[in-house]
């Protein structure tokens, strides 16, 4: 589904000049979850800009579904990084949520009803009327949460969506991530800097060296399909690939 | 649009809203455009130049334009043709309805004086420099130095108080209103520059039809001399048009009205002009009054 | 080649203008051809009127330009910041802005005289609202966490105006000045319409009232590639002023 | 504090703004600073401005004026967004259009004069032209700069969750650039009035500007100040229109919301 | 230190009206570090908002070193919880950590000193003459605290301020806060939604409710002063700590 070749990204700006990914080469399969972990500043949010189109490339080739990408590609949805920044304060949180799904020419009541059940999954059912600048951070992220998850999309790229939200909220939104995976078999992307939650949510683990970025290891989580933030979490092989891209991380870091 | 039916014509005609432009003002009042089958509409404009390119762009069959004007139209080829008088200088010293003024206390007594000075004139370039030149070496002196400045006719007396120009040239009602304030007049210049000066006419463009003009021009010969031998009416139809205060409109100098162009005056400002740079050949003067 | 398409991009449609005046103008006494015009620019501007008229003119516009400048962002910032202050103010500030300059200059006139100063007197008070107004909308929209953030650390005052107040309004601070440039030749014109015996601007009314129109439009030709001319450097002086702001992603430009 | 209030102690604190312009201006002439015949205290101005209102032909004018403005700065507000978001999104546009744009600003309408009457005579067109003209621009460079303002970020957004060019303009540019049209309109607004009453002045139209020119050219100092504070009057009506307008598009902008907060 | 009594404020905007805290009343003690959890949107923003004086109470009152707040107290510093749109986007890294330091008039040697010093803190050396928007997210954070840091605050407020690094300088940050904290005394009062690191860091961590908000627990740490990654996280009392404050956290969540 996402195939990611020789991918290199150098930022030119006059008296600066960062070459914020060396190359990456990583497979994403239709309906797979894979979580991309890295040392902060080592070019996740780069990586993921480059997969939606969004920057173009400075060497090497991004593919969605075989079609080489140019643009964003059309049923795509992002959860950004500057969550802030990516709601528009001119709407309220409803119109924010439901901007997407009438592009998509949904009908009314579909879209009344999508943008009700991602509301209450993130647990904003009351602020719907409210605009974001009258939310808290974590609030905030979340709207972006649900409107990527009402926009009901093939392929999801989220870039450290649940970093402003406190742990019991953000156990519930990683388990409507994996419901919304496992139900609309939705290809994820997922970036984050909790290894926790990389091991927790991903078929696979992909940790990314420090700049000159390159992939230091594509980890295959071998934990049961089934995921429950109890059990799961206390199995010893959780702990164990836990405690083993704890390491590589911290040889990420060290090699700089 | 001329001609509407039942041989009366529509006519628009742009005219400065001043003082002298009171017989076509009269006149209408008068009912002697009406008489001619002309059904007038008054236009204000600001000035000469508006008055021109309104004329030439069709939307005055009719207009109003001093002499200086309508010589420098002429020349840049503009098609215009006088079909009647406009306004003239009494040319009565101490009487007349323009002046050099200055201050009460100025040291400036003659026109010979204001050589060298600073004066004010609403255009430069026009028949307000030209006279005053005129004036000026009438009385023995060089205009040669003379600085001249634009200033609008209603903002001269002020700039005159405030010491900003040695002297001002004005025209009615700014001159009885800065004689009255105290200022001195020293010269007339439109008196001086020839006898009976013919200032301004009422000019036409090509385009008219020939035998409106000539009822035009009867309507307003006859204007012009009703005006003229009505100062009194005239001074109540000041009233109407412009916003000169009543008590200035009693004392006002009013300026001639004769029926005819005073050719050889015109010729006169023609010569100035030329000798002045401002226009640049010399300009037949019937081919402007035919 | 960036240089030649960024001339290209230049000239591209001022050349497509030109052939299109070509086609329809020269039929009427008020619009002649691009030909008469043209050479009627040669004759009346390559001559002593350069030092004479437009020099002079154009020094006054620098300094109506610079002094609106200052006193726009010098009224604005305060007027932005205090809401009691601009409740006060903006009724008066109206008012003045909407009298025409050309009746607001016997006004001038009887304050500061016939002169220069009166010149760019006229200048500034065209040139001063857009700059005023954009500084105005410009503090008022300052971002909170920022202003939040100059709190905490202390920096207030001539600091706080240098580096926060200053800084974060640039943006629109710019448009207004780039907006009163043209204004600010506009009203160079006006000026000189008044109490004047030279300048680029009266002589470009002369011409219109003596009726020599391809010189008239010679003149304004003049006008627009002084205002091209100005606003070339001035797009200099933006992209350095607002390097950051082109940058960051806050404007797309 | 309720909204009410907030209302009361702005228009207060607008009256004071006013009071001490009128205070000034009938203590400059009193005190001779200035030649009370060619600038009369307040008290005379504002004396003779109830005369003036009293009668009808004042009124006629200034209808006639409003007219050309509304006309103008609708046709001039109209055109200039329609053609700034465009020059503003469509890529390139802006660089091909750019020296056109800055050669045309600078000319003065009053230059345009012979041109509009050539055109449209002494009707209704020839002020449109002059007022259309001058505001166009205005509110074109707020509508420009505007544009560019939009956050990348949201930017981006809107690309990544398939927004159509029609849908990014109507919901990102234009809310982004909504502010700086508001100020736009704002400067346009009372260019076009400037310019109304100034072609009036310049072809004769019948209006404000053609009583200003009557009143000057007659030396009654009184009445052209009396028209003077009444343009000015006009001014602070049409901005306070604006100012409402602002509120009610613009309520999520920070600088309304401090303002609408307390 | 820091006395905070019957704190109440309520968010008035047109159409919406929302008490953010009900009533909190909290004391931190010179020299002390307190950390606040509390599940999202309940009130942690708006209560340092109101300590740090950059917003009006609407009930309550809050003193700092006996003073009542009106304005932002002096010697504070805070890192904001919206970093990205705290630092000035027209300075350079260095220029945004100076700036605080030029405002307390210190000689520019000791300036220079500083700056290098937090800067190297917080492992940002080689981005100094950068600007903001040319750094990832988790940089843009960690220039944010070594601004703070560098001020050499006498009270230190800071809204989740490692959310957006990885969990390896999540560490080192932590730590350099604990050092500090203890080499200069400051006072802390840190919010975190990570429960782990409340405690790892807190002398006491306050638990609030979730709105109507109130302080449903300030929960004493009683570990040993000297902290250390590996060893304070593994100690049983830790996890006893920890596995409380996480239910707490729950409760919190499930009343509302
Ligand atoms: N617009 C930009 N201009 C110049 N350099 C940039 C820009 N954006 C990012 N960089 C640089 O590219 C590198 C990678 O940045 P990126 O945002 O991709 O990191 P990240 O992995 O997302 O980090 P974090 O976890 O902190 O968000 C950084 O060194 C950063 O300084
Ligand atoms: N400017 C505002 N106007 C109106 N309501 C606001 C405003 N700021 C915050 N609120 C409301 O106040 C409540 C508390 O917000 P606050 O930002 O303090 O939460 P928080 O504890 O910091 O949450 P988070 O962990 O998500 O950052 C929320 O319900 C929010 O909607
Ligand atoms: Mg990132
Ligand atoms: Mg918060």
């Amino acid at each position: 589904m996402l195939e990611i070749h020789e991918l290199r990204k150098v930022y030119e700006s006059p008296g600066r000049r960062v070459e914020a990914i060396r190359s990456i080469t990583l497979g994403v399969g239709a309906g797979e979850l894979v979580c991309v972990v890295g040392p902060s500043g080592c070019g996740k949010t780069t990586l993921l800009r480059c997969v939606a189109g969004l920057l173009p490339v400075s060497e090497g080739q991004v593919r969605v579904s075989g079609v080489p990408v140019t643009g964003p590609p059309p049923d795509m949805a992002v959860v950004f990084q500057e969550y802030g920044r990516s709601l528009f304060p001119w709407m309220t949180v409803r119109q924010n949520v439901e901007l997407p799904l009438k592009e998509k020419r949904l009908p009314p009541a579909r879209r009344r009803e999508l943008v009700a059940d991602s509301l209450r999954a993130v647990g904003l059912s009351d602020a719907a009327d409210a605009h974001p600048w009258q939310l808290s951070g974590g609030m905030q992220q979340r709207v972006a949460i649900a409107r990527a998850v009402a926009y009901e999309p093939q392929v999801l790229l989220m870039d450290e969506p649940f970093a402003a939200v406190d742990a019991q909220t953000r156990a519930d939104l990683e388990d409507l991530i994996l419901r919304l995976w496992r139900d609309l078999g939705v290809t994820t992307l997922f970036v984050t800097h909790d290894i926790d939650e990389a091991v927790y949510l991903g078929q696979r683990v992909v940790v990314l060296s420090s700049s000159p970025t390159t992939v230091m290891e594509d980890l295959k989580i071998d934990l049961p399909p089934e995921r429950d933030q109890l059990t799961t979490r206390s199995l010893p092989r959780f702990g164990e690939l836990r405690g083993h891209v704890y390491r590589q991380i911290q040889r990420a870091r060290g090699e700089r | 649009a001329p001609n509407q039916g039942s041989g009366t014509s529509k006519v628009n005609a742009g005219v400065i809203a001043i003082v002298d432009t009171a017989p076509i003002h009269l006149g209408k009042a008068k009912g002697f455009f009406t008489e001619q089958q002309i059904d007038l509409t008054i236009t204000p404009v600001a000035g000469g130049a508006a008055a021109v390119s309104g004329a030439v762009s069709g939307q005055f069959q009719f207009a109003f334009a001093n002499t200086t004007s309508l010589l420098t139209a002429k020349q840049q080829g503009l098609d215009v043709k006088v079909v009647a008088n406009g306004v003239s200088s009494t040319g009565e010293q101490g009487n007349d309805f323009s002046a050099v003024l200055v201050k009460p206390d100025s040291p400036i007594r003659t026109a010979k004086d204001l050589a060298g000075k600073k004066i004010s004139v609403n255009q430069l370039k026009n028949i307000g420099d030209t006279t005053v030149r005129a004036s000026v070496r009438r009385a023995g002196g060089d205009p040669s130095g003379i600085e001249f400045v634009e200033l609008p006719f209603p903002d001269a007396p002020a700039a005159l108080q405030n010491g900003q120009v040695d002297a001002v040239w004005v025209v009615e009602p700014f001159v009885s209103q800065a004689i009255s304030q105290g200022a001195r007049p020293v010269a007339w210049n439109f008196a001086d520059a020839a006898p009976d000066l013919t200032v301004a006419m009422y000019f036409t463009t090509g385009t008219t039809d020939a035998d409106l003009t000539r009822r035009f021009t009867a309507a307003m010969r006859k204007s012009l001399e009703y005006a003229d031998a009505h100062p009194d009416e005239v001074r109540e139809v000041l009233k109407t048009y412009t916003e000169i205060a009543p008590e200035v409109i009693a004392k006002i100098y009013l300026p001639k009205w004769p029926v005819e162009v005073n050719r050889a005056s015109v010729q006169t400002v023609a010569d100035l002009a030329l000798a002045d740079g401002i226009l640049n050949d010399k300009i037949d003067v019937s081919a402007l009054i035919p | 080649m960036r240089g030649t398409m960024r001339v290209v991009r230049l000239l591209a449609l001022p050349a497509l203008l030109v052939l299109l005046w070509w086609a329809v103008g020269g039929g009427s006494f008020y619009l002649p051809g691009p030909a008469a015009v043209g050479r009627a620019f040669a004759e009346t501007w390559f001559s002593v009127r350069l030092v004479e008229d437009v020099l002079p003119s154009v020094g006054r516009l620098l300094a109506g330009y610079a002094l609106a400048g200052v006193l726009g962002v010098g009224l604005g910032v305060p007027i932005g910041s205090s809401r009691r202050l601009r409740a006060t103010l903006e009724p008066v500030l109206e008012f003045f802005r909407a009298i025409p300059p050309p009746v607001l200059v016997p006004l001038i006139m009887l304050l500061v005289g016939i002169d220069t100063p009166m010149k760019v007197l006229v200048i500034v008070s065209g040139c001063v609202w857009p700059i005023l107004l954009n500084t105005v909308e410009g503090v008022r929209a300052l971002d909170e966490v920022l202003a939040d953030t100059c709190r905490m650390y202390g920096v207030r005052g001539g600091s706080r105006l240098r580096r926060f107040v200053l800084r974060g309004a640039s943006p629109q601070i710019m448009t207004g000045l780039r907006q009163a440039l043209s204004i600010g030749i506009i009203l160079m014109v006006i000026s000189e319409m008044f109490a004047s015996s030279s300048g680029l601007g009266f002589t470009i009314v002369l011409f219109q009232r003596q009726f020599q129109i391809a010189e008239m439009w010679s003149g304004i030709l003049l006008l627009g590639l002084l205002g091209l001319g100005l606003s070339l450097l001035f797009r200099r002086l933006e992209r350095r002023v607002l390097s950051w702001y082109y940058g960051s992603g806050a404007a797309r430009a | 504090m309720i909204r009410g209030n907030g209302l009361l102690a702005r228009l207060g604190y607008g009256a004071a703004g006013l009071g001490g312009l009128l205070l000034l201006m009938e203590a400059v002439p009193r005190l001779g600073l200035v030649d009370a015949r060619f600038l009369p205290p307040a008290s005379e101005i504002l004396a003779t401005l109830a005369g003036e209102l009293a009668t009808p032909e004042l009124w006629i004018a200034l209808g006639e004026t409003l007219r050309g403005w509304a006309v103008g700065l609708a046709l001039a507000f109209c055109a200039a967004v329609v053609s700034g978001v465009v020059i503003g999104v469509v890529p390139g546009l802006r660089a091909l259009t750019n020296s056109t744009v800055e050669f045309l600003r600078p000319i003065p309408s009053v230059a345009l004069v012979p041109l509009a009457t050539l055109l449209f005579g002494p009707s209704l067109g020839s002020t449109l032209l002059l007022v259309v003209y001058a505001s166009f621009w205005q509110v074109l460079i707020q509508v420009l700069y505007g544009v560019a303002a939009v956050d990348s970020v949201a930017f981006d957004t809107a690309r990544s969750y398939g927004l159509s060019a029609w849908s990014r303009v109507r919901h990102l540019v234009w809310p982004t650039a909504l502010p700086y049209v508001m100020t736009g309109l704002r400067l346009a607004a009372a260019v076009a009035f400037i310019l109304a009453v100034t072609a009036e002045l310049v072809i004769g139209s019948p209006g404000l500007g053609a009583e200003i020119q009557v009143a000057q050219s007659s030396g009654a100092v009184p009445t052209v100040y009396a028209l003077i504070v009444l343009a000015g009057l006009v001014g602070i009506a049409v901005n306070a229109g604006v100012r409402l307008l602002e509120r009610r598009v613009l309520a999520w902008h920070p600088a309304v919301r401090a303002e609408a907060a307390s």
